[in-house]
């Protein structure tokens, strides 16, 4: 059963403060949509849960594991996957050993062992027949599930998924949502930072809103969706109300 | 050195409480969730010049280190180094005659004001294309090699130095022109994938080309020019007592103290008055406008209808004229050989990595501090032929303090 | 004036963060273009400029097609661009920045006088710093001497991406009048993409809503009244 | 296994036996036996330069630096220490069970010359002490080491620099080396450099021959067998996960480190696994030369290095090899000065120029290099065809 502790996290560059006393726990395999206008800090959030930044204070635990403090590949290997914004494709490697990294990163044993569930994980993002193309033969949209697959190699126990459908054509839209759905109950965690209402509404069971480093919303979509707060971050000061 | 022990024990001191600082100072201001940008360079000149007498206060107050600070602590470790020295070795020169020192600190100067403009046309190709030309150091010996050759053709050899400078920078220029349009434009295409590894490498190969292609054409002899403009000789105030100035054909004394070599002195008059030209050029017409707003913002400066191939091809054309000027300047001062480019070039790295990446000011101090580096590294060191076999060695102390330190530099725009 | 007919841009062929966008910008008004952010409302814009090269579509300025013009002589075609992020030259002084702006007619020094006078007329307080550093002045002051440098070349078009973004109220409201002034006293047609929905729906003609890529609604600003509508999907 | 990669085994090890079979032919020849082993020496220098390079991203201009540590490191020992079997109480001396190793002080050039200890303590010393050189092998494995550990230094120290930086750092490391070395006169030798004894110093048997000292064939097959040995390793590593590490993190290091790659170890690794391998094959050409100097260091040896590399292949660890025994017959192939007319050619450098020349032309229109093109054309013909044929399937498949 995953668990995910974010206590008053903090942080600031310089003079300025990014992120103000974020606390909020993920238990379990859910489904949890983070949005915000931008500057909000997501990427910030996401940075430190992945490791790649400090927080300033304030502390992140991992199935009961403090992971604030690690360094990056080892909150992976703690069980947090992530994808980013920017595709991130190994450009000249194969598909196949695009696949390899995450699996052997993990685990100290031969490639031998993970080409068999390089393939299934392939198959299932129906692109079979690239395995040996590389990864910069691939179109956008195959470099972005090229990334899912390689957290599926991962296989962490949750995933932060950052703006999965930016650009991508409803087609594949659909193969992400049913990556996201097979993944979710397959019992991972997933966290999808999207600017995209419409997803984040008929995905998420559950709602951050982080507006200028504070998390101002948590709950049930429809419910924040009518929380004053969520609608002035997002369409500005209301002059009636003050 | 009669005490060394005295002078090693004391770089043992400063180096030990600097790396104490450098390391515990930042994860002091950390925790505190204060500003950590300085506090490693803060924390090791600080600890390098007070030990633990400053340090125990600053890890106490952690109060923000400003630039001023830091210059201090850093004026402190060279005074107490001096100090040390000078109780190691009191007999040495630069303990015992002040004359010398003065000298030394002057001609210093006198040849970091020519590395500065030969940095100046690194950093200026740096901040307009984004990047470092290894072939920089070519560029300076062709400049020396166009000055030398056509001081001993038939018909330029009358002419006037100044005409030989001219024929310097016009070949540079028009040979980092072609370069450019050659090898570089195709990074603004999409064309090349991983365009700063590309750049590495490609003036790394012009560099490896030009220096054998000069070698093959003209032989490996060392070259060198007479002194282009000899001095008058002068005797001020009088013939009998010229303590002001005093100069022969091939020196000037000012102050009966401080003595530089004609083509040392000419090399850095001319180098004044090209970092003046330079200056003019960058600030006072459309052309220099255009540069610097390139430099700052391309976005914003294509908005405003500036073509940036043209600025590109036009930066590179002048950073290797720039490098080609400064050879021709110092073809007179220094033995000239297609190798001669190296150490040069060498040099420039590290005045733009310690001036900041690009920035002009920036390039212009780190020529000075380099130049003065070297000349006391060069006077005071007491086995002279150790000393000048190290001349690089300080460049590089210089770097690797640099990038532990402060990677950004003194004016450093980003990483 | 300005015409984009079913426009696909993106960083790869098949993901294209604009799907479609069909909009117009009309002679003399205010044209805001809104929509939750990620939707390619600036990416619309960089794609105008010729930053981002279209996959499919046309973009057209007077009837006349943009897409084959470099980047930089857009300006001459009357188009002018003030990006999301102040793209000032930090290091030069006000009067150099305005000057570059005049690059295209450089060396028509009576036009340059006669506009920097404007600028300045336009703009009391830029003449009082003309001197200074721009990078050293305040955010609202920088926005000052971006639009004054946009206007060096008297273009008949703005694209405006999110003018206030991180600024202080007072002085977004001062922005939002510039932009009035501008349409009002110059007669410019603007392109204005915003985040501050009520704020750019009262400077407003003609309100376009994007979502993901796509068109959503269109009107007249005075049909805008239900905001949730233009933000929310229902 | 594929078809492929069994004609790649076959061609590779074809290539083996016809370079191990090759004295037989040679062995009249010292020129082109010398030749041969100066090739192998740069193809170990080039391949390693592109496991740092081109597999890892890591653009060091010092490579021939841990090279010349290597070599001096070895010839160093040869000079300064030597195995006894009693104390000398005179010199700096350490005792391993009976077994002294003894420290000479520098006997200088410079000043004036200081007796040498060990000379002075033979009076005091046992009859019948033995003094002995210390083997090559020894001189090896203190080149292996302090390469790893310049390979240790320097990676740390350029972690997180960005390729400019690194360049430019590494570029300076090499030259701060050649000034230490060509200053430090009275331990070095400076440019009149250190002499290396032969790596057999009593002649060997081969093959039931007798080779003495001088002879090539001993050395040929000892830059070989390092050769092939280097070779397997790094084949071996870049095949295996470490390849796979490397190469993720030149391409992305912070997505490499998002799936759990350790970027930091690896890139430190690579710097000690290649600067070993370089360390290494200075300690063999040292001794196969003879005398090791500065001019070793000289930046227009690592453009040579890097030249072949590039010309080769950058992005792979046989191309380079075989565009530095193949640049290496050529520079030796060029070397005939001629005359056109009133012109004469000086063909020592003007073949440095072309390949100058050479090196800017493949960077600009075949950035993979010159071998490696037909290299992957044989491997990766099938891809396409693979890939289309996988993609006819899964439509000719009903959906599910």
């Amino acid at each position: 059963m995953l668990k995910l502790e974010v206590n008053n996290l903090y942080k600031n560059f310089g003079g300025l403060q990014v992120l103000r006393d974020v606390t909020f726990e993920v238990n379990g395999p859910e489904l949890i949509g983070l949005i915000g206008p931008n500057g909000a800090g997501k990427t910030t959030l996401t940075n430190i849960l992945d490791g790649a930044i400090k927080p300033s204070s304030g502390t992140v635990y991992l199935n009961d594991k403090r992971v604030d403090t690690l360094p990056p590949y080892m909150v992976a290997r703690a069980g947090l996957g992530r994808t980013f914004q920017v595709t991130r494709a190994f450009r000249r490697m194969t598909v196949l050993e695009n696949l390899l990294v995450p699996a052997m990163a993990l685990h100290a044993t031969g490639r031998q062992n993970f080409e068999a569930k390089a393939r299934e994980v392939l198959d299932f993002l129906t692109m079979s027949h690239l395995t040996n193309e590389y990864g910069r033969a691939l179109s956008g949209g195959q470099q972005k599930l090229l990334e899912l697959g390689r957290l599926l190699m991962l296989d962490p126990s949750l995933i932060i998924l950052d703006e999965p459908f930016a650009g991508v054509h409803p087609r594949l839209m659909e193969v992400i949502y049913e990556y996201i759905h097979r993944v979710n109950s397959d019992g991972k965690a997933i966290i999808i930072i999207s600017h995209d209402m419409d997803t984040i509404f008929t995905l998420s069971k559950r709602l951050l809103v982080l507006n200028y480093g504070d998390l101002i919303a948590d709950g049930d979509p429809q419910i924040v969706k009518n929380d004053p707060l969520v609608k002035r971050a997002y369409l500005g000061e209301d002059e009636e109300e003050g | 050195m009669e005490h060394g022990a005295i002078f090693g024990w004391t770089m043992l001191w400063i180096i030990f409480w600097g790396i104490v600082g450098g390391i515990v100072t930042p994860r002091v201001y950390e925790r505190r969730n204060l500003d950590v940008s300085q506090a490693r360079l803060g924390g090791t000149a600080i600890g390098a010049a007070t030990g633990p007498i400053g340090l125990i206060p600053l890890w106490v107050f952690s109060p923000t280190l400003s630039s001023r600070w830091i210059t201090a602590a850093g004026l402190l470790i060279v005074a107490i180094l001096a100090v040390a020295f000078a109780r190691a070795d009191p007999n040495n020169l630069c303990v015992t005659n002040g004359g010398f020192v003065a000298s030394q600190l002057t001609n210093g100067i006198v040849i970091g004001i020519i590395y500065s403009l030969m940095a100046l046309g690194l950093t200026l190709i740096y901040s307009i294309l984004g990047v470092v030309s290894f072939a920089h150091g070519e560029f300076y010996m062709i400049g020396g090699m166009v000055v030398y050759y056509m001081s001993v053709s038939a018909l330029f050899e009358n002419a006037n130095p100044l005409v030989w400078l001219l024929g310097a920078a016009v070949v540079t220029f028009l040979m980092g022109v072609a370069f450019e349009r050659m090898f570089l434009r195709v990074m603004n295409t999409g064309q090349i994938e991983r365009p700063k590894e590309y750049a590495i490498l490609v003036t790394f190969g012009l560099a490896f080309f030009l220096q054998y292609a000069t070698q093959a054409l003209v032989g490996a002899n060392p070259v060198k020019t007479q002194r282009f403009f000899p001095f008058p000789n002068l005797d001020i105030p009088s013939q009998e007592s010229a303590w002001l100035i005093k100069t022969t054909s091939g020196n000037i004394r000012l102050f009966d103290a401080v003595s530089i070599p004609n083509p040392r002195f000419t090399a850095a008059a001319i180098a004044v008055i090209l970092l003046l030209m330079l200056m003019w050029f960058l600030y006072k017409t459309w052309t220099g406008k255009a540069l610097r707003a390139v430099s700052q913002d391309q976005q914003a400066a294509a908005v405003a209808g500036i073509n940036p191939n043209t600025m590109n091809t036009l930066a590179f054309g002048m950073g290797a004229m720039l490098a080609g000027l400064s050879g021709a300047t110092l073809v007179q001062v220094f033995a000239w050989l297609p190798q001669v480019g190296i150490p040069a070039s060498a040099r420039a790295f590290v005045i733009i990595v310690l001036g900041g990446m690009g920035s002009l000011p920036g390039a212009f101090l780190g020529g000075l501090l380099v130049g003065l580096v070297e000349a006391a590294g060069t006077g005071c060191i007491p086995d002279t032929t150790r000393a000048a076999a190290y001349i690089p060695a300080y460049g590089m102390v210089i770097l690797t303090l640099t990038l532990l330190l402060k990677p950004t530099g003194f004016f450093g725009r980003e990483l | 004036m300005l015409e984009i007919k079913d426009l696909y841009v993106g960083y790869y062929r098949d993901l294209n963060i604009l799907q479609g966008v069909n909009l117009t910008a009309k002679e003399g008004m205010i044209t805001t273009v809104l929509g939750a952010n990620g939707v390619g409302k600036s990416t619309t814009l960089k794609a105008i400029y010729g930053f981002l090269r279209p996959n499919e579509g046309d973009i057209l300025v007077d009837g006349q097609s943009v897409l084959g013009v470099p980047t930089y002589e857009r300006i001459k075609m009357g188009l002018a661009y003030i990006p999301q992020q102040p793209g000032v030259f930090r290091w030069m002084s006000v009067e150099e920045n305005l000057e570059v702006g005049a690059w295209t007619f450089r060396n028509d020094k009576a036009r340059l006088k006669r506009k920097l006078e404007e600028n300045y007329a336009r703009f009391p307080i830029l003449r009082d710093k003309r001197k200074q550093l721009t990078g050293e002045l305040s955010g609202g002051q920088q926005r000052m001497v971006e639009i004054g440098r946009t206007l060096m070349t008297d273009p008949k078009v703005i694209l405006v991406d999110e003018p206030t973004a991180g600024l202080a109220k007072l002085l977004s409201e001062e922005v939002y009048q510039m932009l009035v002034n501008l349409r009002d006293r110059d007669g410019l047609t603007i392109l204005l993409v915003d985040q501050e929905i009520r704020e750019a729906l009262k400077i407003a003609d003609y309100v376009y809503v994007l979502e993901l890529g796509r068109n959503k609604f269109e009107g007249p600003a005075s049909e805008f009244q239900d905001l949730e509508k233009a933000f929310w999907v229902g | 296994m594929n078809l492929n990669r069994m004609g790649g085994w076959v061609v590779g090890t074809l290539g083996v036996i016809a370079l191990l079979v090759a004295p037989v032919w040679l062995t009249n020849s010292p020129y082109l036996m010398h030749l041969a082993i100066t090739s192998f020496f740069y193809a170990i220098l080039a391949s390693s330069w592109s496991l740092l390079a081109g597999y890892a991203g890591q653009f060091s201009f010092g490579h021939m630096a841990f090279m010349a540590i290597g070599a001096y490191s070895a010839a160093l020992m040869g000079y300064y220490v030597r195995f006894t079997t009693a104390a000398t109480n005179l010199c700096r001396e350490l005792s391993l069970g009976g077994i002294w190793i003894v420290l000479l002080n520098p006997q200088g050039v410079t000043q004036t010359n200081t007796p040498n200890c060990l000379e002075m303590a033979k009076a005091t010393m046992p009859v019948g002490a033995i003094i002995m050189q210390p083997p090559v092998w020894a001189g090896l494995l203190a080149g292996i080491l302090m390469g790893a550990l310049f390979g240790f230094l320097v990676g740390s120290l350029v972690l997180r620099l960005r390729s400019t930086y690194l360049a430019l750092f590494t570029i300076g490391f090499s030259e701060i080396l050649r000034a230490v070395i060509s200053a430090e006169i009275d331990i070095t030798q400076g440019q009149s450099g250190l002499k290396m004894s032969p790596l057999f110093p009593g002649g060997i048997s081969l093959f039931g021959m007798e080779f003495g000292a001088a002879a090539k064939v001993p050395p040929y097959y000892a830059m070989l067998l390092l050769f092939l040995i280097s070779m397997a390793i790094m084949g071996w590593l870049a095949s295996s996960r470490f390849g796979l590490f490397i190469r993720a993190i030149r391409e992305d290091e912070e997505a490499a480190a998002a799936l759990g790659v350790h970027v930091v170890r690896y890139k430190v690794l690579v710097f000690v696994v290649t600067a070993t391998i370089a360390a290494a094959a200075g300690v063999i050409q040292g001794h196969y030369i003879g005398i090791i100097t500065p001019n070793i260091l000289i930046i227009l040896q690592m453009s040579l290095v890097i030249a072949m590399a590039v010309i080769g292949g950058l992005e792979s660890l046989v191309s380079a090899a075989i565009g530095a025994i193949i640049i290496e017959f050529m520079l030796e192939l060029l070397r005939n000065s001629f005359d056109i007319g009133p012109f004469s050619v000086d063909m020592t450098t003007w073949r440095l120029v072309f390949f100058g020349a050479l090196l800017m032309l493949t960077l600009r229109f075949r950035r993979n290099g010159l071998i490696h093109p037909l290299i992957t054309w044989f491997s990766r013909r099938n891809v396409g065809q693979e890939t289309v044929a996988n993609r006819a399937a899964a439509a000719a498949a009903p959906d599910a």
